[in-house]
């Protein structure tokens, strides 16, 4: 099984859940996150003075997936979250050595 | 209604005071908002302000009159006297219109019964609160203010026995409001029941800016409510205006001394509630002490509420915000303090002074009084009022709803979004987000 | 000016009300902004608060003298009578000094104009909101109020057509201010188009509290509109209050009632709402109706108004916060009921009374006519100023700001700074945090 | 005392005056607390909430004699003359009842100590902010309000030397007040040193919508600062009201206008401290000046004061939340302002006008020595008053408890808690959340 | 090494965390998400529009853990975590190459 | 590659990011965490009653690495954020499987 990671825009989200869920992909946990590389932050001004505020809001996604779904997850995911400016993100695959379903105790592929 | 000139500056204190009180209540609503957890920060608000909305409409149809028509033995207005504020225009009451003194008078009733909201914290039935104020407006407000508030010949001619009878001071409303509502709460706590995880997992204030927005705004309105009481914008006035500084200026700091001895610290949360508990206790004896007899009142109410507090963890009813701590005990205080601390020259005579003040026991028997009678009234009339609508209607809501948070589950409510990222997967009406793949609606339930 | 002796009790009043009439924008702000989402509630809140900075700037120059100065054919005052507020000091309106009449109407001029801004929540270019400002307040509000406040003789000598030849009620306002800005805000809405995700993305108050702040102070302000209007601390001011206390009460009860039973929850921002239409609602009529027309009154606008917010569904155009649903169909009901409820003994003739309290049509007629004129009138205008505005400095935020959020874009602000770790590789003013290695400036969009 | 007549509508004027006067101090809370790091807000609404607890108490006791009371040689009253407020009950000051002038005056001492708390954010310890507050109200403002405030004949027979030597004009405190606190400001942050990471690390206002929130009700409250200060609901009053108005309208605009040159951006954070840099300015001429004039000090204040905010950076003391910019810059502005547009039908004579009014430099001059008198005294001795308590108890919070938050380390409390999933394993009270298994007490500290 | 994550409701996370600390598992990181999944979400209305809001609240722990412990830690997070309803979550475990303490440098399973 | 995962003291984020970008790695994500572990929690105050809160606030960095960077960035991370008190958090390695640039479709290295 895989761990598949994605750091999206925050408004890439949507289009994202809306594909996954298309190809019968409907696990997911979200988190908020900031994140910090090429994509330049934004300026606030207080009382005269600047801030420059280089942390961005970015949505993490985690997805569970069966050996066999990871690639396409990856793809769907490349596809409907790219808006083709610098900001869009990274997805990455780990892997996973055995999931549990709490409710059920099921183990590995079921679990998922 | 006894017929006197009109005085337009007094008029006008009247009008301003009576805006003033009904501000309480949207203070009330922050006060009691930030002091519960995030997810039961709407309904505690609502309550209020419905408190507003039913209050406001029975004050106007039977309430006044139950209150202020002609007395029917000391006990209870007539209410067809005045029903629906008929015979109202013309009328005088003292030197401001009738109609003056009924809008004052509406905004005492209303934050009455919502002070009791602070005690039933993220587990009644937003249904359930609803009919409970119709009812104890009706059965319990709307005759203690009758009790307290009527003066022969004020209104109409004949008032209620507390004011009259008794002779119990009571200024602004330390019995007929304070007591009152805190004796109320105590009943329906314990009727109700704690809330889950009561005394064992933590409900700390989600946000104290509301908790001191609300305090701050109390504050401002009390001044309508106490100094309002004088009814004219004369020296009577005044004192109560800086009694209502002083005390609770006082009771802040008795407040925060005994935390900082107590606990370690002074809390903001300990501020505020100080200067609720000083302002409480002042209220029935605003003008019959001294300024320095007010921070004597407002140092007793300090201590005393502040050491008050605990005994709900001691008894295990779950009076969630501490109506009871401060607005029973509070008023009991300051009710009872006129007894010690009323000054000849301001009652009047010494005969209805206090004991530390040259007076006898004699004021102090009929302010306990008074106080006993509206105590138990109060307590017993509400205690069957709830037993009655948890029999019928039901008193609270599922637990699931509890624990999930009763904004949601009463109103489809939460209190803030403050996500930036506004990620979603909602429905807006009924369209749903995957309109070409109608098989798969991601918002139902589907078997893992 | 007709020269009357001033009254102080009056004075006082008129003072006061002018002060809670202008606290009002603050809370429209409040109201407003706690309905938009996280990232647009700088700039909501900074419509309301530049509206304050730019009508009063403008009132004190020419604005008041367009709206009382001597009538120029009915249509509009003299501006250069009172340009500056010269001529105003030593003069009286009915018992009070100009100069106090001055600050009271001011504070309604403000108001009507920030009303509109719940129209264009987090699209309008900050710019050009403050130029519609200008341009609305001296082509529509000035002369709408002259038309309707400005009776004969009571600052010039010649005052405004609806108020002295239509004769139609507009006791404090429901014509002049919330039909006009109801209309206003719907031509502005139409032009300006809708929010990016209209009707698709949810868009959720992102801050309850601040709903309810705001619908509290606001109602506390109302008292100082209506009864204040009364121009005196009198009988009629005291009807006018309890009458603000009523309508609101029922209008509340009214929408919460309609929720319930549409959608099967009573939400605080209803209650909220409720507050609101009940209060624009009576706000023409504060002292022509008995208190229990007053009720009827609060019923139909929080049925009508809860009815009617589903229209910019159902048209597509975006009036974000409801102030065509809110103030024009509100302020519709109320300058209607008038024409149902007014009540004979004070409208002082049964000629001016209403169809339901035994008057004729004649009233309902007039009633009809005032608010038509206006409304038509103050469409068509804001349609040209905002379409004039569009061609040429344009209306609206680039469409990245807008998804961005405007407060960023327009205000380089953000609302809320929660986190509990602020982290942050901020530049604070020029100084970079890499001082020994200024060849990596992290703030620089890097090639990959 | 001097003996008139009482005028009720005058006494209802500056009772509810008082009442907007002391609803400042919250709404400075709420202004301030918003404009700090979440960590630190409670700190900072406390030294507000707690300055209203203490001069509230010290005002009762010997603080109004010590102002108001027979002048010893110009410089001080005498503090027995009415201490507890003895001879204050049937006494009037004009056409009030003294003790109505007591809760006025008691509310202008306490926002003018509070003003100092935006100096110190974030680091002082609460028990100092406490026993400074004591000893500047008693040995820096009570002076300085006697300077200022006590006319001969007024309330006592001889005032103090500003109000009756000098002959500067204040009308509701731009020196006594503003001046006053702006110069205390200076110097208790020179002493206190800056906040760990001064302009070093980014310090944004958390909460912007708390910060409008306590402008608008500082706004509010204005009015009955300025407008309350004619002591009557006449004309003056009016002209009060109005330029309370007009010069923060116009400082608003002014400020916007300054930050869009300037730094491109029209902020909110700017739009607020517009209206209160107006408000400090207008406050010593509202009743000297014309509104055109007001117009004038506004748009000096809006400008100037927006300038002024770099200072800080520039000579590196942490003056926070910029009390020296906004009220010693606004309130200095203000009272030399006097001196240019003091317009002499208003003053009385030409003698008394302002240079640009006709007048010559007289007056000028008494306006600038009034300032300067009252800034240095401020400043001297705030500067000796700071020194003692650092070197006795100290002045700061562990460097610690700073950076943890001084709201944990001074008050035990969080702000907020909007946390959805109130995890914990939190203890409450002393019950643990192991209680079979009492060796593992998880909040202890346990060695790797 | 291990990393242990769970995704559990937000009122299991007391009992959890008690739960392990009777093993002597002291030591996690906490994390705020949201999740979606089989779970419904809930429906909120705003002046007569309704809003279903399918994201729920859940709490994610990341447990770092001796290879050893790895499986008493799953087992004990399953029981501790279960209300045998839809929506308690999912546990996974993943390899982890090296772990380092950073106060004292240490690596390996002593910096756990 | 590897997933370098840093829990920090919320004040040690600003010096980390800095060592960081000095030594060239500009890219994170960063997610506002609370950690339990040895470090004791602090106390509240409210109406009397007190609460012990044992999570504290904590910053966890993700940083997608090259197999060649892994070990400095563990090293300069340590540096940085270490005070030398308890309380100075983890951080710990884990094998990546693919990294995507989403905005490019870049796989491997490259996508860092
Ligand atoms: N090395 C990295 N490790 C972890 N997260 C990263 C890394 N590089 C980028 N990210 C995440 O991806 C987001 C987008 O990266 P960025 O370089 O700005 O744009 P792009 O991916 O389009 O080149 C960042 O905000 C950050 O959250
Ligand atoms: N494939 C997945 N990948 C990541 N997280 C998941 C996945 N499936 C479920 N989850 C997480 O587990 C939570 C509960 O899952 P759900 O399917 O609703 O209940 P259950 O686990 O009881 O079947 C979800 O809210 C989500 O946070
Ligand atoms: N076993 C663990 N698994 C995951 N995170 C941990 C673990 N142990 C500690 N942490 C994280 O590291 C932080 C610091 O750990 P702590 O033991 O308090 O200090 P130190 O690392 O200096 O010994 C904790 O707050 C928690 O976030």
């Amino acid at each position: 099984m895989k761990l598949i990671t994605a750091v999206l825009r925050e408004d890439a989200v949507d289009d994202v859940q809306i594909a996954l869920a298309r190809q019968g992909i409907s696990g997911m946990t979200v988190t908020e996150v900031t994140g910090y590389a090429h994509q330049r932050g934004h300026t606030e001004v207080y009382r005269g003075e600047e801030f420059t505020i280089s942390f961005i809001t970015k949505i993490r996604l985690d997805i569970l997936a069966k050996d066999a779904d990871a690639d396409t997850i990856v793809q769907t995911i490349c596809t409907a979250g790219r808006s083709g400016s610098i900001g869009d993100g990274k997805v990455w695959i780990q892997p996973v050595e055995d999931v549990v379903r709490i409710r059920t105790g099921e183990h590995g592929e079921s679990a998922i | 209604m006894t017929f006197h000139e009109i005085n337009t500056g007094d008029t006008a204190w009247v009008l301003i005071s009576a805006a003033l009180v009904l501000l309480m209540t949207p203070a009330l609503a922050f006060f009691y908002g930030g002091m519960v957890r995030s997810k039961s920060v709407l309904n505690m608000m609502m309550m209020s302000f419905v408190t507003i909305g039913i209050v406001g409409v029975l004050w106007v149809t039977y309430g006044f009159s139950m209150a202020f028509g002609n007395s029917i033995g000391g006990v209870l207005g007539n209410p067809a006297q005045f029903f629906g504020l008929a015979n109202v225009l013309g009328a005088e009451v003292g030197t401001v219109p009738a109609v003056v003194f009924v809008g004052f008078q509406a905004a005492f009733a209303i934050i009455a019964v919502a002070l009791i909201s602070g005690a039933v914290d993220a587990r009644m039935k937003f249904s359930a609160w609803c009919v409970f104020v119709v009812a104890w407006a009706s059965l319990v407000y709307f005759p203690a203010a009758h009790w307290v508030f009527a003066f022969d010949g004020a209104v109409a001619e004949r008032g209620g026995f507390i004011a009259n009878t008794i002779q119990a001071f009571d200024f602004a409303g330390g019995t007929a409001i304070h007591i009152n509502a805190g004796a109320a709460a105590l009943a329906l706590a314990i009727v109700l029941g704690p809330r889950v995880g009561f005394g064992k997992v933590p409900m700390r204030p989600h946000n104290l800016t509301l908790v001191m927005l609300g305090a701050g705004l109390l504050w401002f309105g009390w001044f309508g409510f106490n100094a309002g009481s004088a009814l004219g914008a004369n020296e009577l006035a005044g004192l109560a205006w800086v009694n209502t500084l002083a005390a609770p200026a006082a009771a802040m700091l008795a407040w925060l001394v005994t935390e900082r001895v107590r606990d370690g610290h002074a809390t903001s949360l300990g501020a505020a509630s100080g200067v609720v508990a000083g302002l409480v206790a002042i209220t029935p004896a605003a003008a019959v002490v001294t300024p320095l007899g007010a921070i004597a009142i407002g140092v007793l109410a300090g201590v005393g509420c502040s050491m008050a507090l605990s005994l709900k963890y001691r008894f295990g009813y779950d009076d969630s915000l501490d109506v009871v701590g401060v607005h029973l005990v509070g008023g009991l205080i300051g009710t009872l303090a006129i007894g010690l601390f009323a000054d000849a020259s301001l009652t009047g005579s010494l005969d209805t002074a206090g004991l530390l003040a040259g007076g006898g026991l004699t004021q102090l028997g009929r302010q306990a009084l008074g106080a006993g009678v509206v105590l138990i009234y109060s307590f017993l009339v509400t205690w069957l009022i709830a037993q009655a609508l948890k029999r019928t209607m039901g008193l609270r809501v599922p637990m699931a709803a509890e624990a999930h948070g009763i904004d949601l589950g009463e109103h489809a409510e939460t209190g803030y979004d403050l996500s930036k990222a506004q990620y979603s997967s909602y429905n807006v009406g009924k369209t749903l987000w995957l309109p070409n793949d109608t098989s798969k609606d991601e918002n139902t339930e589907v078997s893992a």
